[in-house]
Order: structure tokens, then C-alpha cells, then sequence
């Protein structure tokens, strides 16, 4: 695999661009393979390339129904930041944002992480001694972390409303300096080169029907492209855990939802950092291409259909405009919906399963994206050894059943209050 | 915008219910001590790509609880009806409790 | 619309709200339908006028008994086997909206198709104004009536007006 | 040059008499009333109107409509900057301040546009492979500039001066698309009996129609129906108005443009925001005209066919002297004749080896020059148009010319009807997509369903809109429609790319994708449509691809050696055109944002030096302004107050519920984790709340009225909740008990009277009532009147001193609180806000919101004793799991200072004194105050029970002030363990 350089640019601008490999090989499947990773996202081409990478296996393919990417991973806000209370999520997280630190080099792909920064607005002192608990926390836990005043908050971002015509007034913030953005789809392409390139099959339009069992154990996989065996195979399916958990005859606390996601026209560098408004539901940073892009809440109930519902809408523009006013004339240009993984708790389901041969990957309700390094390496080293890697220790499935929930919201059983 | 047609009220908007989720899981009797049976009502949930049955409550209007089927691929809904009265169908010889 | 014609007036709204048992609801019905003299309305939106009292059905099984301004509350005795009452006379705020423009003005506020059968004179909606739980109630070809709880009156009217609060 | 040199003297739709004065680029300029912005620009010879996204190449306009690449400009009137909008789609009228974007120092002279020398090295994708060292941060340098460079045009930075509004609107059938088939479906859906709302994103209904000259056939088609449908009382005509997306229940999300024109409307809206409920909906969206494909095709003068003819007939303007029209299809030659009609000189190369004799005829009678079988390789000129370089069966060839007009076919404006996921189809008949099959409710017409004339599209109109009005239960008999037919010929529209020349030839212009963009893509295995478009930005543009997703699509086909459909179809995403975001907001702006929920001593509070505070939806006193002290001094104040003399405190914002039928009791038995069956009548208990999770969900009092009657009370944050879980039991799970829940928070004004001299108090403000002990015990009720209004005087104590809950009808409440104050005088009560509340609470060891944070149970919070050996509760079962009955599970702890001059501080972690403080040590601090009583800080505390011994010592770290702090495990009661100030 040619590596990507400013040196590749410039030589391949002189022969007209006509020397440019494929970015990983059109594959068609193996009879078998030891790993089959089911979903071509983020965290299913993260986990088939840590697999090869750091365990040395590299007869695997990643089996994606559609194209590579076409799932969450390119349909998400780009957010990515450490700033988790719970112990059990704290560790993960940070070791998520230290392979993102390192992870263009890593994959010889620029995703463009860009740490500008994220900060969450606090509209009193109560829910500011609520940020203050998370911010000791993550010093305690060695990860960067700051309160900020009000004055602090408006040097910083001094286009939120201060105006004494403010619902909701600003008291400070909490802010995470390594925080920031990346650009989703060359996540998804940076990990299927790199997987590409130690051996890794990436077999697009190819959907698992069903899967071949012997005696209890899973063994295999049907596809729209024909059978192919597996020694294991892992599910990394976001949106649609619960469809092919149901075909393995797995039972699963999941339920899927919409999240939409918004993008404006683009504009000249207007807002740095990323700003999540803790009055209410949104948040927003500017792409590097200049859209504005941002998000609120779920739309609420049970649904696949990737899109959203206008009164939502209306409520991530009314919440821009409390904290933003000058972003009135700015215009929305596009909106869509990704299907959530929604758990009880809002963290994730990463583990072995009571299904010999089945790992499961699943649950991030919306917060996937930041975790999809942490989430491959993780995942490949619990597919490889067969337990689960320290770092998701707290994520099994069988915390529901005993209690061990780690809801940082506080929000209760009920997925889509989370 | 999904529209919901409440049985007392008509046609009305998505902004004016509340959603309860799943209404195919039982729930148990309230003195019901297995913790396998309240597990699965609490967590466990088939989250079908079609119809879906769910729990609405119309809480800006006649502040009843509703069942509704509702394909979740395409949020068309097939049926909407009182929770109430679904209930009283499944146990028809209701006695008042002791 | 510049200055559209239109007027809001604020008063006090005192209701009392009667609920029947389900299973006890034909025998509730009819001892109410005796007591107050006249016949109930059949169903929710539905609404029956008898002498400077409004009967609404705001629920399968429960009424709202809204009294003209100075009517005396009739006395209600429920028998408590077929349902109860409770007064609600201070929590709810009555905005009397008139005026040539007021349907333009409703179409700025709620979610009701002011020319459906469902909104005529004499019918009642319940539906939400800027988030909040409120009683339509449509009095005339230009005229209605919102009734709003106490707490959120005043953010409501301001918002009615257009008024920055 | 004279202004409006490029204007006609006759014709067109603008009037003449209305001239309109603007600027563009600081230049002062003229246009008329019924001009665009693009088509005064044009009428002024203004060819050079933007920069790209990403080469900075000079860009004309292109188009006649919201379809527009190119022209995007910044309305800046100071203020109001809005950038990007498309001239072709803004409605001139006075005092128009438009600039060009993107362009540094000027628009003729860019200093970016040198980035076109670099266009080598900026090939699709080339920032994925690149600025990726020398350090883990280089990115964070690179983009800095990158950043800088992207983006289109500078939003404004201070809040919108304008206004917007809602509406909530209402039809039988809506019509999406002012022009041929939607003017006649309209007629038809009204006459059948229909309400019909008809939708035109222009200012004048037409369509395609516009395009026709003013005296013409079909301009007096347009006039009658206009006539008919204005007079209609049925039909609402909505211009200037965009449907930007259909949602679920067919709902249409509308968005109108306040008449700029008009300057009685300057104080309205700028915009409205409509959401339109439709029974049934009739697409007649119409069709855009494609591009064609050949190197600088981007140049100033390139522009569609239908525009130039629409900018002729329309506006008056004749856009170019020396013509030529490159086109693979009939439809052009329309632009073809009337141009030369106007006196233009013109070419015509078509594609086509034998374009029809009829054409071919005309063109002869007209002058104009047909060119069969000749495609155009290449354009020269910077700012506009100069030479052509064209292609055909005699070789190749120069001319010259001022414009070049392109028609690459047709696509069908199927955006809308795609939001629903009704997926577009290929036709190879019209060598475009329409709609698949739609539901039962909505219809398509005219030439968004591949109808191109205007004849079919009539007659398609008034079908679809007499169908639309049929679903609805609409079906009086329609008369037949008036005809008029154009005579245009239909012809298959072909679309391909024939041979370019070396200069890039964009597919998308607005973005600056090429056909080599397209290549690369391809070789590098991004095919699919989706990875197509991330990989090359390819339709991400203000104008969504309108004008270039199908040349890129039939570009990657060609490619993959695939047919169209195989390549697949894009998904539009709504909104169709870009919106305004205070459009969507309307009025829910400023304090606005949110309804403010109001108690009814609210007025006081705001006359009484109050400093407010938002609780939820709720405005609450935060603490009262005594002079000189700042908020903490000000609590401690108060709480002083409260423990010395009487406090009076206003708790209105409590949840308040009444629970009443003859299974009353055993509901609350049920849904309370601890029992209120054998509650005697005129008794309050407090009771817990679980979740079916058997985590605590919410806490009050709750009192018995009477046998079947109780009075409930919440917590101000879960009323609602409680409310709705309330009658979710009893609808769903136990619909057999007797038992009515109505909320009654409204209904009654509370508050707190609480302090050693409380009763003393009361029996001064009820002269009339027995307060004593003995008739008033704690956690007993006192039921009478006041004022005429009901009140009911519960004895309860949050703060740990005697005291009583008031409630009084809504209406008397700032009375009694006056009242109250009054009585209280001589014996120094004084009113106390949220702040010292939650003090007075601490020191007594009542859990609150920190507390009760959705992860604690009953054992947690020391409660447990109150199910004790209960069963049959909600939440009982999975409160016993593993999990809660740990060892090191965190449970609430009292925690005392015991450093002199430190304080304890909510949210900091606790370690062992002898731990290194790293990780989430074994708890934390919920909830703090300065307990006057001890002389220091104390706390409530979640710690791990198998550290938490009391006596022991733990140290509070709270990194974000640098702060450490040992303090000494202690009971979670503070004040009065035993209980006597209740009774004090």
C-alpha cells in the first residue's frame, strides 16, 4: 500500500492523478475466515484492524451490507471528548481520546482531529457544582478539565447570549481543552485502508441473513453473498443490534432511536470550539468546510427510519437561537437521522455473549463516535483472548441483571429518556 | 411530524404526547417477587424493525394512555387504542380488589 | 398583520372537574346528568351550556363543570361508588380572545384548524400552547376562549400579544 | 455603459414604472419592480458575480432560480448580514445591499484565486492524505488556515434585528409548485370541493409559464387561472413561499418571505414559519435543467437555456448579443427562437446527428445557425465568455461569443417527494428520475413525473388533482380543463459527456468538483453514489447539488461501465432550500425560549428585592437583597432567621397531586415504597417513590383528607413525571382500582412557614383557628377557609424547626403571604429563598436532588427502614439486586469540616487521608452548607460503606480549586437529632 504524504501529492499532481491506488480492495469473500466482523462502520473496521495490528490475525473480513461508512459513522456530530463521570466509563474514554491523539499517524489517513476544545454551559450554581464533580473526577483521573466563570466563558465564546433577555442565563462552564472534532467519514476510510492493508477483506453489499451454528456454537455466517465460515464472529451493527442479535437468539436491553443531525451553509470561521448548551438540548461545532453542525435530543420513540420528525427540528432551532442569537439568519442546509443504539443505562454493551463464538458491540446510544478506537481495540482484544479487555470490563450485558448500571445520566430505564 | 389519531381527540401532534415505549412486555403483577420476570419487563426489549406495538400517553389533551402500532421502518401507524380499554378486554371479568 | 383585530381579556376560571369509575360510568352519568338538569356531552371536545354552566368532556370519563363569571357552583353530591369531584376553581386563568383577525391570531398559537367541525362554536380542544396543557374552547364565528393554568398565564398572554415578557 | 443597457424596451414581467434602487459591491444600480436580484444584475451587464468554494474561479449566473450555483451573495445592511443567498431567487426592492463573497480585496481581483495554480495539488480528498506531521497536533496548525480559506460567506455577529413568526395551517390538498400542473391541479382539487393550499416559491405564480413571452397564449392561461383560484374562497394561494420538507403525518414545513415590496410590511415578520397539515398532497414541483459537461463550463456567460429564455421573456433582459446554445435535447431551441427572435445572434450546437427538420426549419427562417452533431470541447474567457471551441462531424472549430447557453436535459424535481423515502426511479424514456410509487395520499404532476409539455402537464394537473381531493372525501364533478398547448416537442432527453477539453469541466460548480474529482474517486474504490459524494464534497453546496448530481452520477456510471440505476440514486435530505434558523424558531426567542411558570407570589418577590432564579420553567426566589451582602451571606442570613425566629418560605413550585376513589389507598400503598393504607385521616407521611428499576425516583408528603382522598405533594422537578406514572399505572397495569389523579398544583398557593415562633405566628394570622399542639400535631392537618378560599395548614418541617405548610386558593396567595409577613412582624419573620432551603435541609440531613440523582436507592440514602419488610411496591423486586447490597456500595454520610478556615465544596471526591488521590476515590460530597449552628461547614456525602465508619476521617479533594480538606465522618444530622426543635 503506497503511503499518503505531501511527497505522494505532489508526485501523483504531476502525472494527472493517475497513479492513485484503490483505498482498500474490492474483496469478495473466503469460504472462511477466523474472524468475521460483522458492520463495515467505525468500530467494525477499528476492531478488524486492531485484530491484525496488535493480535496478529489477520484472516478476517468485515462484512458490510451497504458501503463502508454508510452507517453512523458518517452521520454523527463529530464530537469526540473524555468527560465521563462514572468509573467504569472515566478509564475508556480517555484511552479512546489518546488513540484519536494519535490516530491519523497511526493510519497513515488524515481524520483531521482537531482538539478545539468543548465546553458545556451551566445555568446555575447547582448544575455548576454538578460540572465541578466532573471535572475533579477526570483531574483525579489524569485527563484535562476546567471550570470556567462566566467572564471566563464569555472571552471565550462571546457570541452566546449574555444579553439580560436570556432564558436561561449563563453561569459558567465546564470545558475540556483536548476535546474537539474529527472528520467521520475519513475515520471509516482510514481504518478499512489500514485494515486493508494488513490483509483485511472488506466486502461491501454483502448482508448477514443468518448464521451457521454447530451445536450452540456459532461457526459462521449467511449472506446475501453466499455462506462463509468463522472461528468468531463479532457484531458491530449500531442501529440494528437488535435485528441480528434476534437472528443469533440473543435477547438484548437495546432499543433503537432517532438522533438527527443538522449542518448550515458554510461560513467563515464562527464558532472554534465545540459548545453544548446545558439549559436545554444542543450543541454545535463548525466543520472545517464551514457548516455549522449540530444536534439536540432523540425525536423519542422506537424508530429505523433515519429520519426525523419537524417538531424536533423546531426544538434544536429554538435552543441554537437561546444560545446563539446570531446565528438567526444563518440557514439550515440539510438535516437527517442515524438509528441509536439505545440501552438502559446509555452506556454500552461490549462482550463476549452467552453464545459460543458470538461477540457483541453494540449500544452506544449517541455517543459511538468518540469511542470508536477504544471500541476496535478493545473489542478485537476481547474476540481474540476471548474475555473481555480490562477497559470494558464494566460494559457486559449482565449488568442489568445485576445492577451494575453505569448511568451517567441518571435517567432510568427507560432508553429514550436517556 | 408524526400524527397521532387519539381515540377521544382526532388527529393530533407528535409535541402533544408522551411516549411510554414497548407495550408487548407484561408487566408483572405488582406482588409478583420473581426478579427474572421484572428484569425482562424493565430491560429486555425485541425493538422489531416493523410494527411496534407502544405505550403513548396523549398528556397535552385527554391525558389517556394509549396503545398504538406503528411500523417503526416508516412510522406509519396501523392502530391507536385506549390502553384502558385494551386492558379491560384482556380480563373482562374485572372484580374490584379486596 | 400590523395591528390585527383583535382583543385579549384575562379573567378568573373556576371549574369543577367530575371523574365516574370505570365500570360505574352509565350510573355515574345519569345521577350527574339529574343533579345538573341537563344531559351530558357524549364525547371529549364535546360541550352542553345549562344556565352559566358549561359542561365539557375533557376525558373518557371525566367532566369539566366551568361556571360563568359570578354562577354559583352547583352543589354536587358524587356518591363516591361511582366517582368523585374536585373543585378546580383558582388554578386556571380564562382568556377571552375576539375580533375579526382572531383566527389569524389562533393560527399563531395552537394546533387547531379553526374552520374543522372539531373547532366549531361550541366545541371544545384541548391542546398545548407554547408547551403548555390549555382548554380551546370556541365561542363564536369570531371568538374563543383559552383556558390556561394559572402559573403560566401571564408568559402566555405576553406571548399572545407578541409581547416580549 | 448606461444602466439597464441589457434591458429590453417592451415586454416582460417587471413594471417599468417601479424602478428599484440597490447596490452591488458598493456600485449603485437600477433595476424595476418584478426583477430578481440576478436579473437586474444581468440588466446592468453585471456578468461577474462570485467566486468559488475551493479554486476561487470567477462564476456568473447560471440559473433563473433557487437551483443557482453560482450566484451566491451577502445581503449586508448593517445589521442584518445574511450570506449565501442565490440572486436568482431574491425579489429586488429598495435599499438592496448585496456583495459578492468570497473574494479578497475585490471580486475582479482575488488574491485566492491563485489557488487554481495549486488545483493540481488539491485534487478530491488530498486533505486525508496530507498535514498529517511532523507532531501529533500538526493539524491543529494546517487547519487553522484551512479553515480560513473555506467557508463561503461571514455570518453577522449580533442578534437579528427581524422578527419571525409560526403558523399552524391546515388543507385538504396541498399543492407544492405554482406553475402549469399545479395551477390546474388546484383548480380541479377546488372545483371537486377541496380546501386546497396552493405552494409557489417565486412571487408570481407560473412556473415554466413565466418563461413565455407576456402577450403570449400562455400568458393569458396563466391570468385566468390565476383569477379563478384568487377568487376561490377555498383556495389559500401561499407565494413566496417555500415547502422545504414533507414529514411524517404529511406534514409540510413551509416557509414564507415577508413581500420586501411592500413597505407596509416592514414591521412584520421577515419570515414565517408555516407547518402545513394536509390530507393529501399533489407534487407539482417541475424539473430542473441540467448542465452540460465540457472544460470551463464555469465561466461568467455559461448559463441554462430555460434561464436565459426566462430572463428574456420574464425580465426583459437579453443576456447576450452573440449566442451560442449547446444542447442535447428540443427543449432549448424554444431559448433558441425567442432569443433570435430578440435579435440576438445565435448557434446552435446539438448534440443530436439530426435534430428535428421542424427545428432545424424555424431556425433557418429565423437566421440562426445550426450546428448538428457538434458538442463544445472548451471555453476561453476570464470574467466572461469569449471563444468557443467547438466539436463536430467537420472537426474543430473557434467562435466567438458573449453567452453560451447549455441544456443537458431535464431532471425532475423529485427532492421532496424523496423525504418520505418514496425512492426515486429511473426512466429511460426521459433519461431521468421520478418519484416511485407514492402512498395513497399524495400525487405527482406534470413534469416532476417526466411530463414535459405543457399540455400533459395541465392534463396531469387536473388529474392529480382531482384524485387529491377524492382521497379527502372531495369529489363534486370538476369541469375539464382549459387547454393550452405550446406545441413543444418531446424528444428523449439524452444525457451524456462527450469529449472535454484539458481545462477542468465541473460537474458540481458551487463546489468545485470536476470530472477528474469524479476519476480519482473512482480509482481510488470511492463508487458509490454515498462515498462519491463524502469523498469528493460533490452536492454539499448551498444549492445541494441540484444542478450536478445527475451529470456526477452519469459520469461514475460511465466509469464503472454501469448503467444509472445501477450506479445508483442520491437521497435528498430536507430542507430543499437552505432556512433561515430564527425562521424555525419563531417567537420562541429571548425570555420567550421557554414558557416562565409564575407562582402566585411572584409579584411580591420581584417588589421585595428578590434575585430570582430559573428552576426548571419555574422562577423562584433565589435569596432575598439585604444591603451589603452577597449571596452567601445573605443565606446564612436567612437560615439565622429561620433557626432564631421564623422564616417564611414560598413552595408553590411543589408538585401537588389529588389522589381520590375508594382504592385510593391501596394505590398509594402500591406506588409508595413505604405504606400509607393505615395513614389515619388528617395525618401527612412522607413517603418514597421507586422506579420499576428500584432506584429512588421522587420523595413528598403525602396527606389523607379523608378515607378515599389524599393529598399528594412532589418535588417541584418531578411533578409532571410523577403525574404521567401516576395514570400510566392505572390506565395500563391496574385499571381496576377505583382512583382518580388530578393535578392540582395550580389550584393552590403554598408556603412555609418555619422557626421556633412559627405558632406563634400562625395563631396571630388565624385568630380564628387552633393552632395549638394538641390540635395541630406534627405531621397533622388543619382544613379551613380563608378569604373565601379554601386552606389547608399541614405541619411538616424540611428545615428541621417546628413548622407549617400553608396552602390557600392560588388567587389569595401574595394576600396570605402579605398577610403572614404582617402577623410575623413582631416577631422578626422573615422571608428565605431556594439557597437557604436547601442549607436548612442539609443541616438536617433531608436528602434532595443531589441525593436522589437517579442512581440511589433507598438503602443508599439511609431510607430503607422506611419499606422495612414491605412487599408489593413498585420497585421492590430489582431494588434487592446484587449490585445495591455491596459492601463498598456509596451511602449517605454526614461530613464535618475539621480544618479551621476551610470549607467543604458539593462535587468534591473522598480518599482515605493516607491515599494518593488519583481515580474515583470511594465517594463524594453531594451537598454542603455553613451550618450556623456548628460554626463550620458541614456536608451530606454518598461514601463507600465498607470506609465509611463514623468518627473516621476522610479528606475532600477538589482539584479544580486546588483545595484538600479533612473532615470527619458524622451522622448525616447535624441539628437536633432527637427532634425537639419540631416540637420547639
Amino acid at each position: 500500500m503506497a503511503r499518503y504524504s505531501a511527497f505522494s501529492i505532489f508526485r501523483n499532481a504531476l502525472s494527472g492523478q493517475k497513479n492513485w491506488q484503490r483505498a482498500w480492495r474490492a474483496a469478495e469473500p473466503k469460504p472462511s475466515y477466523d474472524v468475521i466482523v460483522i458492520g463495515g462502520g467505525g468500530h467494525g473496521l477499528a476492531t478488524a484492524f486492531y485484530l491484525a495490528e496488535n493480535h496478529g490475525i489477520r484472516n478476517v473480513a468485515v462484512l458490510e451490507k451497504g458501503y463502508v461508512g454508510g452507517g453512523n459513522v458518517g452521520r454523527n456530530t463529530t464530537v469526540i471528548r473524555s468527560n465521563y463521570l462514572l468509573d467504569g466509563n472515566t478509564q475508556f474514554y480517555e484511552f479512546s481520546m489518546k488513540l484519536w491523539e494519535g490516530m491519523s499517524r497511526a493510519l497513515n489517513f488524515n481524520v483531521m482531529f482537531s482538539q478545539r476544545g468543548q465546553l458545556v454551559t451551566a445555568h446555575s450554581a447547582d448544575q455548576l457544582d454538578s460540572f465541578s464533580h466532573r471535572a475533579n473526577v477526570m483531574r483525579l483521573n489524569g485527563i484535562d478539565a476546567d471550570i470556567l466563570d462566566r467572564e471566563d466563558v464569555r472571552r471565550l465564546v462571546p457570541y452566546l447570549d449574555f444579553s439580560d433577555t436570556a432564558r436561561f442565563p449563563i453561569h459558567g462552564a465546564i470545558f475540556q481543552g483536548r476535546a474537539g472534532t474529527a472528520r467521520h467519514d475519513a475515520v471509516a476510510w482510514g481504518y478499512a485502508r489500514a485494515a486493508d492493508g494488513h490483509g483485511v477483506d472488506i466486502i461491501q453489499n454483502c448482508e448477514v441473513t443468518g448464521f451457521l451454528r454447530d451445536g450452540d456454537s456459532i461457526v459462521g455466517v449467511e449472506t446475501t453473498k453466499g455462506r462463509i465460515g468463522a472461528g468468531k464472529v463479532g457484531l458491530a451493527v449500531a442501529g440494528h443490534t437488535s435485528v441480528l442479535g434476534a437472528k443469533a437468539g440473543l435477547e438484548l436491553p437495546i432499543e433503537s432511536h432517532v438522533l438527527q443531525a443538522f449542518v448550515t451553509e458554510p461560513l467563515k470561521p464562527l464558532v472554534d470550539h465545540v459548545v453544548a448548551y446545558g439549559a436545554d438540548h444542543f450543541y454545535v461545532s463548525q466543520s472545517d468546510k464551514g457548516g455549522l453542525v449540530f444536534g439536540g435530543n432523540l425525536d423519542g420513540y422506537n424508530s429505523y427510519a433515519q429520519r426525523g420528525n419537524l417538531g424536533v427540528v423546531r426544538e434544536v432551532a429554538e435552543a441554537a437561537i437561546a444560545l446563539m442569537p446570531c446565528i438567526s439568519r444563518v440557514r439550515l442546509l440539510r438535516h437527517w437521522g442515524g438509528v441509536m443504539d439505545m440501552t438502559p443505562d446509555a452506556s454500552p454493551i461490549i462482550c463476549p455473549t452467552p453464545i459460543e463464538g458470538l461477540f457483541l458491540n453494540g449500544g452506544w446510544c449517541y455517543g459511538g463516535f468518540k469511542a470508536t478506537p477504544a471500541s476496535g481495540w478493545c473489542f478485537a482484544h476481547t474476540i481474540a483472548t476471548g474475555k473481555p479487555h480490562p477497559l470494558i470490563a464494566a460494559y457486559g450485558l449482565d449488568r442489568f441483571r445485576t445492577g451494575h448500571t453505569l448511568d451517567e445520566a441518571g435517567a432510568g430505564p427507560s432508553a429514550w429518556l436517556q | 411530524m408524526l400524527r397521532i389519531e387519539c381515540p377521544c381527540c382526532g388527529l393530533r401532534d407528535h409535541d402533544e404526547f408522551r411516549y411510554g415505549g414497548d407495550a408487548s412486555v407484561m408487566r408483572p403483577a405488582h406482588d409478583d417477587p420473581d426478579p427474572q420476570a421484572w428484569y425482562r419487563y424493565v430491560y429486555i426489549r425485541a425493538n422489531p424493525a416493523g410494527l411496534h406495538r407502544e405505550f403513548w400517553q396523549h398528556v397535552i389533551g385527554c391525558r389517556q394512555w394509549l396503545v398504538v402500532e406503528r411500523d417503526t421502518r416508516n412510522h406509519a401507524i396501523a392502530s391507536v387504542e385506549l390502553a384502558r380499554q385494551l386492558s379491560a378486554r384482556k380480563s373482562p371479568a374485572r372484580k374490584p380488589p379486596a | 398583520m400590523a395591528s390585527p383585530d383583535f382583543s385579549l381579556s384575562v379573567a378568573d376560571c373556576p371549574l369543577i372537574q367530575v371523574d365516574g369509575w370505570d365500570g360505574a360510568l352509565g350510573q355515574f352519568e345519569s345521577s350527574l346528568s339529574a343533579s345538573l338538569g341537563t344531559k351530558l356531552p357524549a364525547s371529549v371536545g364535546e360541550t352542553v351550556r345549562q344556565k352559566g354552566l358549561l359542561v365539557i368532556r375533557v376525558a373518557p370519563r371525566r367532566l369539566w363543570l366551568a361556571l360563568d363569571d359570578g354562577i354559583e357552583a352547583p352543589s354536587l353530591a358524587v356518591d363516591p361508588d361511582l366517582g368523585c369531584s374536585v373543585s378546580l376553581d383558582e388554578g386556571r386563568v380564562r382568556f377571552r380572545m375576539a375580533g375579526a383577525d382572531v383566527a389569524w391570531v389562533v393560527s399563531k398559537c395552537i394546533t387547531v384548524d379553526w374552520r374543522a367541525p372539531a373547532a366549531a362554536p361550541g366545541r371544545a380542544v384541548l391542546t398545548s400552547l407554547h408547551h403548555v396543557p390549555v382548554l380551546f374552547l370556541r365561542t363564536g364565528d369570531t371568538a374563543c376562549e383559552l383556558i390556561v393554568p394559572r402559573s403560566f398565564s401571564q408568559s402566555l398572554s405576553d406571548w399572545i400579544s407578541g409581547l416580549d415578557c | 455603459m448606461s444602466s439597464n443597457h441589457k434591458r429590453l424596451s417592451m415586454g416582460g414581467r417587471i413594471d417599468r414604472e417601479q424602478p428599484v434602487e440597490f447596490t452591488f459591491d458598493g456600485r449603485s444600480l437600477i433595476g424595476y419592480r418584478g426583477d430578481t436580484l440576478a436579473s437586474a444584475l444581468l440588466a446592468n451587464g453585471v456578468t461577474l458575480v462570485g467566486r468559488s468554494f475551493k479554486y476561487h474561479r470567477p462564476r456568473g449566473i447560471f440559473s433563473a432560480g433557487p437551483e443557482e450555483p453560482n450566484a451566491l451573495v451577502t445581503l449586508a445592511t448593517a445589521g442584518k448580514r445574511e450570506p449565501n443567498l442565490p440572486a436568482t431567487t431574491l425579489e429586488l426592492a429598495d435599499g438592496i445591499v448585496a456583495e459578492s463573497q468570497n473574494r479578497w480585496p475585490s471580486l475582479a481581483f482575488d488574491v485566492q484565486s491563485v489557488s487554481g495554480l495549486f488545483a493540481p495539488f488539491l485534487s478530491a480528498g488530498f486533505y486525508y492524505k496530507t498535514f498529517m506531521g511532523p507532531t501529533r497536533r500538526a493539524w491543529m496548525f494546517y487547519e487553522h488556515f484551512i479553515r480560513k480559506a473555506a467557508g463561503l460567506g461571514r455570518a453577522g455577529s449580533d442578534p437579528d434585528p427581524d422578527r419571525y413568526d409560526i403558523s399552524q395551517a391546515f388543507a385538504d390538498v396541498a399543492i407544492v409548485g405554482g406553475g402549469p400542473a399545479g395551477l390546474s391541479a388546484a383548480r380541479a382539487a377546488a372545483a371537486a370541493g377541496a380546501r386546497v393550499a396552493l405552494i409557489e416559491q417565486d412571487f408570481l405564480l407560473g412556473g415554466q409559464l413565466l418563461a413565455e413571452p407576456s402577450d403570449s397564449a400562455a400568458a393569458a392561461w396563466l391570468r385566468q387561472a390565476e383569477a379563478e383560484l384568487e377568487s376561490s374562497e377555498t383556495v389559500t394561494l401561499m407565494k413566496r413561499t417555500t415547502a422545504f420538507g414533507i414529514y411524517d403525518g404529511n406534514v409540510i414545513g413551509l416557509v414564507e418571505q415577508r413581500d420586501p415590496t411592500n413597505p407596509q410590511l416592514a414591521g412584520e415578520a421577515r419570515q414565517t414559519f408555516t407547518m402545513l397539515r394536509a390530507r393529501s398532497i399533489v407534487f407539482a414541483t417541475g424539473a430542473i435543467e441540467r448542465p452540460m459537461v465540457f472544460s470551463n463550463n464555469d465561466r461568467p456567460g455559461v448559463m441554462l437555456a430555460s434561464a436565459a429564455r426566462t430572463y428574456l421573456n420574464r425580465f426583459a433582459v437579453l443576456p447576450g448579443k452573440k449566442i451560442i446554445v449547446a444542447t442535447t435535447n428540443d427543449s432549448a431551441w424554444r431559448a433558441v427562437f425567442d432569443l433570435a427572435d430578440a435579435g440576438a445572434d445565435v448557434t446552435v450546437a446539438d448534440l443530436r446527428a439530426a435534430p428535428p427538420a421542424a427545428l432545424a426549419a424555424e431556425a433557418a427562417r429565423l437566421g440562426v445557425v445550426v450546428r448538428a452533431g457538434t458538442h463544445i470541447v472548451d471555453l476561453r474567457g476570464g470574467h466572461a465568455v469569449r471563444r468557443a471551441t467547438l466539436n463536430g462531424p467537420d472537426g474543430q472549430s473557434e467562435a466567438s461569443c458573449d453567452l453560451v447557453c447549455v441544456s443537458g436535459g431535464w431532471s425532475p424535481t423529485v427532492h421532496l417527494t424523496s423525504h418520505l423515502g418514496v425512492k426515486p426511479q429511473y426512466h429511460d424514456d426521459i433519461g431521468g428520475f421520478v418519484p416511485g410509487a407514492f402512498p395513497a395520499d399524495r400525487f405527482g404532476a406534470g413534469s416532476m413525473m417526466g411530463n414535459y409539455s405543457t399540455a400533459g402537464a395541465i392534463e396531469d394537473g387536473h388529474r392529480a388533482g382531482t384524485e387529491a381531493a377524492s382521497f379527502c372525501g372531495k369529489s363534486a364533478p370538476a369541469p375539464t380543463p382549459s387547454k393550452l398547448d405550446l406545441g413543444e416537442t418531446a424528444t428523449a432527453l439524452l444525457f451524456e459527456i462527450p469529449s472535454v477539453g484539458r481545462g477542468k469541466a465541473f460537474v458540481d460548480f458551487q463546489m468545485d468538483v470536476t470530472t477528474g474529482d469524479v476519476e480519482l474517486a473512482h480509482r481510488e474504490g470511492y463508487e458509490s453514489v454515498e462515498h462519491l459524494k463524502r469523498y469528493t464534497t460533490l452536492g454539499m453546496g448551498t444549492d445541494q447539488g441540484k444542478t450536478s448530481n445527475f451529470a456526477a452520477l452519469a459520469s461514475m456510471a460511465t466509469l464503472r461501465n454501469a448503467t444509472i440505476p445501477e450506479t445508483g440514486a442520491t437521497t435528498f435530505r430536507p430542507p430543499y432550500t437552505a432556512v433561515a434558523l430564527g425562521a424555525l424558531a419563531g417567537r420562541a426567542i429571548g425570555h420567550h425560549f421557554k414558557p416562565i411558570r409564575r407562582t402566585p407570589m411572584d409579584g411580591w418577590h420581584m417588589a421585595n428585592g428578590a434575585e430570582m432564579l430559573e428552576v426548571g420553567l419555574w422562577m423562584r426566589p433565589y435569596f432575598y437583597r439585604q444591603s451589603g451582602l452577597d449571596v452567601n451571606e445573605a443565606y446564612v442570613a436567612e437560615m439565622r432567621s429561620v433557626r432564631q425566629a421564623a422564616g417564611l418560605m414560598d413552595i408553590s413550585t411543589l408538585g401537588k397531586i389529588d389522589v381520590q376513589g375508594p382504592d385510593a389507598a391501596i394505590f398509594l400503598d402500591r406506588i409508595y415504597a413505604n405504606g400509607f393504607a393505615k395513614l389515619p385521616v388528617g395525618r401527612a407521611r412522607y413517603g418514597v417513590m421507586l422506579r420499576d428499576d428500584g432506584i429512588v425516583f421522587d420523595d413528598g408528603t403525602t396527606t389523607r383528607l379523608a378515607e378515599n382522598r389524599f393529598f399528594m405533594t412532589t418535588s417541584t422537578a418531578k411533578a409532571a413525571d410523577v403525574l404521567s406514572r401516576l395514570e400510566f399505572l392505572l390506565d395500563t397495569a391496574w385499571p381496576d382500582l377505583r382512583v382518580a389523579v388530578t393535578s392540582v398544583s395550580d389550584e393552590w398557593a403554598a408556603m412555609s412557614v418555619a422557626g421556633p415562633k412559627s405558632r406563634a405566628i400562625l395563631s396571630a394570622a388565624f385568630p380564628a383557628l387552633d393552632v395549638s399542639d394538641a390540635a395541630l400535631a406534627h405531621m397533622g392537618l388543619l382544613e379551613s377557609e380563608w378569604q373565601g378560599r379554601a386552606l389547608r395548614i399541614l405541619r411538616l418541617s424540611y428545615s428541621g424547626e417546628r413548622a407549617y405548610e400553608i396552602y390557600v386558593g392560588a388567587t389569595a396567595g401574595e394576600q396570605l403571604w402579605t398577610h403572614l409577613l404582617e402577623a410575623g412582624r413582631p416577631f422578626d419573620l422573615k422571608p428565605y429563598g431556594v439557597e437557604a432551603l436547601g442549607a436548612l435541609r442539609v443541616e438536617k440531613g433531608h436528602v434532595a436532588g443531589p441525593e436522589i440523582d437517579g442512581r440511589t436507592t433507598l438503602d443508599d440514602l439511609g431510607l430503607g427502614r422506611m419499606a422495612g419488610k414491605r412487599t408489593g411496591f413498585v420497585g421492590d423486586v430489582l431494588r434487592r439486586r446484587p449490585a445495591f447490597q455491596a459492601p463498598d456500595r456509596q451511602r449517605l454520610v454526614g461530613l464535618e469540616c475539621i480544618e479551621e478556615g476551610k470549607r467543604l465544596r458539593g462535587g468534591a471526591i473522598l480518599f482515605l487521608p493516607d491515599e494518593k488521590p488519583y481515580g474515583h476515590g470511594h465517594g463524594r460530597v453531594t451537598s454542603v452548607t455553613f451550618s450556623p449552628e456548628r460554626g463550620h461547614y458541614v456536608g451530606l456525602a454518598l461514601l463507600a460503606g465498607d470506609v465509611a465508619s463514623e468518627g473516621s476521617e476522610v479528606v475532600a479533594v477538589y482539584p479544580m480549586k486546588a483545595e484538600t480538606v479533612r473532615a470527619r465522618i458524622v451522622s448525616p444530622v447535624f441539628l437536633d437529632s432527637q427532634g425537639e426543635r419540631l416540637h420547639g
